[in-house]
């Protein structure tokens, strides 16, 4: 299993704060993670059509779409951060 | 040594500034940044959302860098929570050194650090409804002056 | 709207600071510097000297020359004269802008003028005996920066 | 007459803070000024003897040695300023 957690405009287009699932069969990266993800659901696909407005940190540690993604961990997504 | 801190009472910036210098006597320069919410367009309120398990470690992150790049004698991040009014500090960066240049160049580098890297997010609530803030190119170009890599490359 | 002001009594930053913003909602940010009397190898005070008919109208060109160059929206520069002892604060450099940069541009211009334009001399007590205060080339480099004319040049 | 004032090393060992003189005949510049000063005791010598380490203003404006000198000016001589 893996836990996702959103952030603002992801978790509200989404429309939970997060959720744990099965990592997918075949998903071997956060960019494949991304992509099946965004076909779960119409409020999915909106949080995650504009993949480049898109930041993804593996166990609180910002990563790349190319990074792995194995089970257990817990994967972050959010808009690029605008604190400050 | 860099003190961090995320909270959702209102930030006493004097009260961290003066702590920084309180007792000693090898401090030459203390530099604070405060950062404070504006009334632009008709802004009624900002909310402030975070990553909770993820701010502790990358303010820590954030303070670690700074002390290794900065012989600093000592330093303060706080960074405000949860919704907040025109006027008040959203965030507090104070940072005291032996000489100026550090403390200027150390306070600029977790103000454009944190702009960049650390998990918030601005919602603005104005008469027409609630708006999320988009980041901007110009916060990257200033975190590039200090040769970070950016949070994310696809 | 950057006041300036040459003082005998202490430095009360915190007042200085927060009077930027007070009662303002057009505040993005505000930085401060302040420095500080070191007590390195065995410094017993410092003692500030400077040339009254002149510091005014330095003060006032300095304060100028930034208000020209950064849409600041208010701003403090304080500078202490006579006798101070180790922790004491000498100068402060207070900068209030709608963004952070020109805030932090503004505030390491002023004190880089400070530094290299403005009459002020100190001299060094110690056990041995007393000691002016020699020049640092660095603050010449930091002040040109700013593209700004050295003090002098034979 | 121009008015003289000192400050730092320089009135130190010139010995006053200051001193109201006649512009001296074929003074024409700060750099003549100097000159003529130097040669009115040993504590002006000392004190103009390195001329590297000598900052003037004219009327409260630093000026240059070449910079001209003129009957009812007030001429501050000092070191480098160390404020800050």
């Amino acid at each position: 299993m893996i836990e996702l957690v959103y952030f603002a405009w992801v978790r509200e287009r989404i429309g939970v704060d997060g959720e744990i699932l099965p990592l997918p069969p075949g998903a071997a990266t956060v960019g494949d993670l991304l992509d099946w993800l965004a076909t779960r659901s119409p409020g999915h696909a909106a949080a995650l059509s504009e993949r480049a407005a898109i930041r993804v940190a593996v166990d609180q540690s910002f990563v790349c779409f190319d990074a792995p993604v194995t089970d257990g961990v817990e994967v972050a997504i959010f808009p690029p951060v605008t604190g400050g | 040594m860099i003190a961090v801190r995320v909270q959702a009472e209102p930030i006493d910036s004097a009260a961290a500034i003066s702590a920084l210098t309180a007792g000693r006597d090898d401090v030459g320069a203390v530099v604070s940044f405060t950062g404070f919410v504006r009334a632009d367009d008709g802004l009624v309120a900002l909310t402030l959302e975070h990553y909770p398990a993820m701010t502790e470690r990358a303010l820590a992150t954030i303070a670690a860098e700074a002390e290794a790049r900065w012989p600093v004698t000592g330093g303060s991040v706080v960074h405000r929570v949860g919704r907040m009014l025109p006027g008040e500090a959203i965030v507090l960066v104070a940072v005291a050194s032996a000489h100026r240049a550090a403390a200027f160049d150390a306070a600029a580098f977790l103000m454009d650090w944190l702009k960049t890297r650390a998990p918030f997010w601005k919602s603005e609530e104005r008469a027409g409804g609630t708006t999320w803030v988009t980041a901007k190119a110009s916060d990257d170009t200033a975190a590039a002056r200090w040769e970070l890599v950016p949070a994310q490359s696809d």
